[in-house]
């Protein structure tokens, strides 16, 4: 057992670190809570990863013959790690990046490798995922969007729900049925879809939150060619799957230092406020200053596995219940220790952090939801860990 | 003992439901919640055509004379239709006045005429009327509710050291709107500079009369928070029968039917406790203000977690916009802390009936 | 809602409390936590039932023409809360007076009903319940004792568990198998059972707390006559249910009131210890207190519904529910005020209230599995409240 | 950076299970915790041949010197197995004794000849080492773990206002029982009218030698909660996997797998942050102190509710005496409060980290 990092580790951490200390934009903590149109929030972002691509920081997981850094697990934790301690914008691609390039890697073929990758990294090519549905969320293999083959193509028509980046994507990533006849996992097909085609329409879905961080996307008779299957024809569901596992790798890593940042700044705000000489409020804020320590903990210990065994297994379902939860707990204990303060939204003048808490209260809502509900999360342990019979 | 509703408070209860069935349907809701102030005059006056202004201000004053039970029966189906706009407030400020022995502008409240608000908390945001500070008719309160569209605002101020309250005129005083979670009940700051209004009680009559209105206001907070929850639930399970996930219902798996059992639990409990306090105030219990604080602790809890719940078993679809149930999310948080929050009402607790207990005394049951 | 009792309530109150308060022995309370034999114990909790047998207060809820007092629903209330309150010692007879008399009653005939019934009243024979068995606990109805006619008697075999009174007991209602080639509820039958008959026997089951509580009872060929049968052979399904409906009726009017007695000796205690000044104890306290309260609104507003409606519905799993988690949570919220003088045991000289901290936090780990767990109460509520399709 | 454990810490993980599970099954447990001081010579012996009391003690007194990380790997089946006795107090003792600079005893304790403990406690039960208010060795102590069998006894006590610390002779000093609901691990009130001993440190040596010995030893009780963590949910997991109701394992039940896969997260969580602690002592990382009250906040916690847990899905059986689940729901229960339960740990990060942070400069993450 050696927390330390390695020499190589630090190293890495330290060109990193420079890179981001000397790079990320002035401007952005600002920029980042100010009321900007959607699209020129995104423009800024792209130009954020081309400058990232440009000093080769875009795509630091992928395989060096595809343009990436072929760095280790841990080094990619690091790279989360100083991205989100330098307060940096995310990348316009982001699923792009982390997941559907790789999906592409593992599973494409050569002539899509050499047409898609590049422009993922450059971002000039935005990707989005077209999975969920109305009927199919939680049970994904339930889904109904139908691919129906028609000479060297696949007419596709159904809705998709959940949907990130889509207004801003040129392409999509979209799991379709190919074979009703066949067992629900065994007829599905992963397609690569022009967001320009005839028949694409995307609708933003309102959160509770107000905002619409996610879009619905409707297929009518959307012509997609067969070479733009990835894997094999009703192979589907063991791509999609692939891609899946990829959303449960490293994400943790840059939550656990956001979450660190939330609360050194809510401990700021409690000592301006006179009230950390409360004991109750000192107890709740050393009970989030544990769970976030513990979540700290816990992924240090799951990087470490994953470095050593290569693949991400079902206990990535123990970090995305504890960092899901977490969260829900920080915020009301927010709210607690705010007081009617926290409550103040986005344009009222006493409101804290320009309504943030109460935002981010509110958010937290949907996190036991968002990337396989708590419930689901559960299942997995479950079954999958503990051994038990399947639950549902 | 009887601790249901009698028949005709029953009556009150089943009509005050059609009523808002027709006249604030969610869409109504949706309406009111998008204008400046989140009140609608049309809604109001409809209301005081049914005398629900003047549920508790009495028959002389041009009020119904009702008592506390049948405020909470209205306030559930209230919170049930999550009427927006100024009720809770005039109905605070309405107490207040009547608790200092005045009948100023109780007639005009109570046939509709005037909305009414009270302030009180300063930029500490304590429920406490010891830290009111403000010297008189000077200075700012925050967080007034619906202080927007109210005729008359009663306020908790200092006259030479002493807790006072007085009436003062809307538009006498500067409005700010401080925008909030709620999008129902919105809350302001006021600037009192240059205020019009006169003294209503001060010193220990202004403290009586400020405990008593927001007890009765707590109270019917309470019932309005498990109007609130019933709906919640409701949905939810309604959810849970109809959404198929792997085939089955998914109100057939234990995780999704245990937390609408939960659901459940927590709705009656607050029903129980908010309902004694009622019976408890109208009848002058010696327990009253202590349950007026059990009901505030239980129901603040109760009905932000069922808010939770009833948001995580719609999954996705809870999460959006177009669900109701996110109305009622955020007015559980505003709600939560409301006339207090658990924490605060739980120390009140401490202080009425745990430094009450001897430590050397036995103790009777 | 009128919250205060009738002037007929009121005058039954009275009556009740005068009779406590002069005939409750005085040496009960110091008694009740001294070591002595069960057999003891159990003589003296006779000679009480049979006191309060003859003073008329035996079988309160029992109707006048089977020796009862015929008690309004909310009178029985009252008296079980005034037993609570005058800290009467328990009627020897529990079981017999709260279940199985009434079922008896209910589902008995008149041969039955006149062998039986004045016998539990006045404590000359006391009853057990054999219903839960190793392999049939939640799910009651797949119990495998069985019940063999031979001629004009049943010959039982088998084994029960959760057994209370089984040492002390005369006579057993007991629920065997009588038609295995029937569906699993439809081939029960509840036989009365001679506690004395060849091939019975009675061994204590040890509890975490230490106690023997509980008994199991072993079934070796024991003979039945068939008029021993309540209702009809075959029918017992119905006779049990009918028996636990009674189980989760009033029986909650009197832990309120030692609930409550607990919180105020806690509070005291607390005082004592000067730690009620403490922020995070006063918290503490207070969320008890209200617990309490709810659970006592709660219970009042369920008695006023059954007094009007006359049955017991399935929110008594509401009242099971809350009482068995709220006590929980209080023993646990006891021993963070009270510290490692909590965890003291009986025997330990600095123990507070001679260790009964320490055996209350032990025994509430038990209150959610008896009588029904809260997993089991709360598939009740969503089924047969809630109307949620059945989970099991 | 890895988190896992060396292939030498393995090995001696790996044969600690082997070693406990051929000299201290459950049935050993149950009979030595019958006798009245829940501590058998014999399984001490063979303990001390392994090395086990001797392992922080440096090699020149005898010990194996070997550093957190390996005693956590030795506590955590040390918790598993649920050894009685003296472990825990003697590795108190000794570190204490260590950290103060001395050698006396450490090669004795090494051995297994002597077993010590560490007296800190007075009437007020407060782990914060500023309530000692002892003056010398007069007075008595409470809740000393394993005093009874105790050849040496580390007291905390005042010299003229400051803290000291002296060892004293078990034999002098006169120990009585305090039964409590841990039966695997016993407390006494120790009286030192006529104790034999000397002065091991005072001031800010005796101070700082406490807090190490503090430190290390609540780490190690964390993995040996751990451990114990581990062993009730396996418990859990298999009966879910063998009982059945309704003709299907009760784990198949949403309601009790889920409450399983709680334990999961529960147990592994305290598990990387024992393991955090222990590597941050050992190499004196900035958040060593910090890190030891994190772990022990959450295992406080997480042990108990393992224990719920634990007990629950078992139902009526896992209430029984017979069934060994509670036999560490007992242990839980003294570990929670041991070195201080968790609202006193949360109440020491505060101290640590909260007050540490300026109100008014931004802070670096």
């Amino acid at each position: 057992m050696d927390l330390n990092l390695t020499p190589q580790e630090l190293a890495f951490r330290d060109e990193v670190r420079a890179w981001f200390a000397a790079n990320v934009p002035k401007d952005w903590v600002k920029r980042r809570n100010a009321e900007e149109s959607m699209e020129a929030r995104f423009t800024y972002l792209r130009a954020w990863q081309r400058k990232m691509f440009d000093a080769g920081w875009a795509g630091v997981s992928w395989p060096k013959e595809y343009g990436g850094r072929g760095a280790t697990l841990m080094e990619q934790v690091i790279f989360i790690e100083e991205m989100a301690r330098a307060e940096a914008p995310p990348m316009a691609n982001v699923l792009g990046l982390g997941l559907i390039g790789p999906t592409i890697i593992a599973y494409g073929n050569d002539a899509q490798k050499k047409r898609y990758l590049a422009k993922i990294l450059s971002a000039e090519e935005i990707w989005c995922q077209g999975f969920s549905e109305p009927n199919a969320g939680s049970d994904l293999a339930a889904l109904s969007s139908e691919g129906k083959l028609n000479g060297n193509a696949f007419i596709v028509n159904g809705q998709k729900i959940w949907n990130s980046y889509g207004w801003a994507a040129d392409w999509c990533e979209l799991v379709v049925r190919t074979d009703p006849s066949v067992e629900k996992h065994k007829g599905l097909t992963v397609l690569l879809v022009d967001m320009k085609s005839r028949g694409v329409e995307v609708r933003p879905l309102k959160q509770m939150t107000g905002e619409s961080e996610f879009c619905e996307l409707f297929f009518r008779d959307v012509r997609v060619p067969v070479e733009n299957v990835v894997g094999k024809v009703n192979d589907g569901w063991r791509v999609a799957m692939g891609t899946l596992m990829h959303e449960r790798g490293t994400f943790g890593a840059g939550l656990q230092v956001n979450y660190r940042r939330n609360f050194n700044r809510l401990v700021e705000i409690a000592h301006q406020m006179k009230r950390t000489g409360d004991p109750l409020v000192r107890q709740k804020l050393a009970q989030a200053y544990t769970e976030i320590e513990v979540m700290r903990f816990n992924q240090m210990r799951a990087f470490s596995r994953i470095n050593e065994t290569g693949v991400p297994g079902p206990e990535g379902s123990i970090q995305k219940i504890f960092w899901s939860e977490l969260n829900q707990r920080f915020q009301q204990m927010a709210q607690e220790i705010l007081g009617p303060y926290g409550q103040l939204a986005h344009g009222a003048p006493e409101a804290i952090d320009e309504g943030q808490w109460a935002y981010g209260y509110l958010r937290s809502r949907g996190n036991t939801i968002e990337a396989g509900t708590s419930e689901i999360q559960r299942n997995i342990i479950g079954h999958f860990v503990l051994g038990l019979p399947k639950s549902y | 003992m009887n601790f249901g509703l009698s028949e005709s408070q029953q009556i009150l209860k089943n009509n005050a439901r059609k009523f808002f069935a027709v006249e604030c349907p969610v869409s109504e809701v949706r309406r009111i919640m998008e204008t400046e102030s989140a009140h609608d005059e049309k809604l109001w006056r409809s209301m005081a055509e049914q005398g629900f202004p003047g549920v508790l201000i009495p028959e002389d004053s041009g009020g119904m004379g009702l008592g506390m039970v049948e405020l909470a029966a209205l306030a559930e189906e209230m919170g049930r239709a999550l009427v927006p706009g100024p009720f809770l407030a005039t109905l605070l400020a309405g107490a207040a006045i009547e608790a200092a022995g005045s009948k100023k502008h109780l007639a005009e409240i109570a046939s509709g005429e005037k909305k009414a608000t009270l302030a009180l908390l300063e930029s500490g945001a304590s429920w406490n009327p010891d830290a009111v500070a403000m010297e008189g008719l000077t200075g700012e309160k925050m967080f007034v509710p619906d202080a927007g569209v109210a005729d008359v605002i009663v306020v908790a101020a200092r006259d030479r050291g002493d807790l006072a309250l007085y009436t003062v005129y809307g538009d006498s005083v500067q409005r700010t709107a401080m925008p909030g979670v709620d999008l129902t009940r919105r809350l302001y700051k006021v600037n009192f500079a240059g205020a019009r209004g006169e003294l209503l009680a001060r010193g220990e009559a202004a403290g009586s009369a400020l405990d008593r209105a927001l007890d009765i206001a707590t109270v019917t907070l309470c019932a309005e928070m498990t109007g609130g929850m019933q709906r919640v639930m409701e949905m939810a399970v309604e959810y849970a029968k109809t959404r198929k996930q792997f085939g089955k219902p998914i109100g057939q798996y234990q995780a999704v039917q245990h937390q609408c059992a939960d659901m459940l639990i927590w709705t009656e409990s607050s029903r129980s406790a908010a309902y004694y306090a009622a019976w408890a105030l109208d009848n002058h219990a010696a327990d009253a203000r202590a349950a007026v604080s059990v009901a505030k602790v239980y129901a603040s809890d109760a009905c932000r977690e069922t808010g939770n719940r009833g948001v995580q078993v719609q999954g996705g679809m809870g999460f959006t916009w177009e669900n109701d149930v996110h109305l009622y999310y955020r007015r559980a948080k505003a709600s939560e802390s409301a006339f207090g929050d658990a924490t605060f009402h739980r120390e009140r607790i401490a202080r009425l009936i745990i430094d009450r207990m001897n430590a050397s005394s036995a103790v009777g049951v």
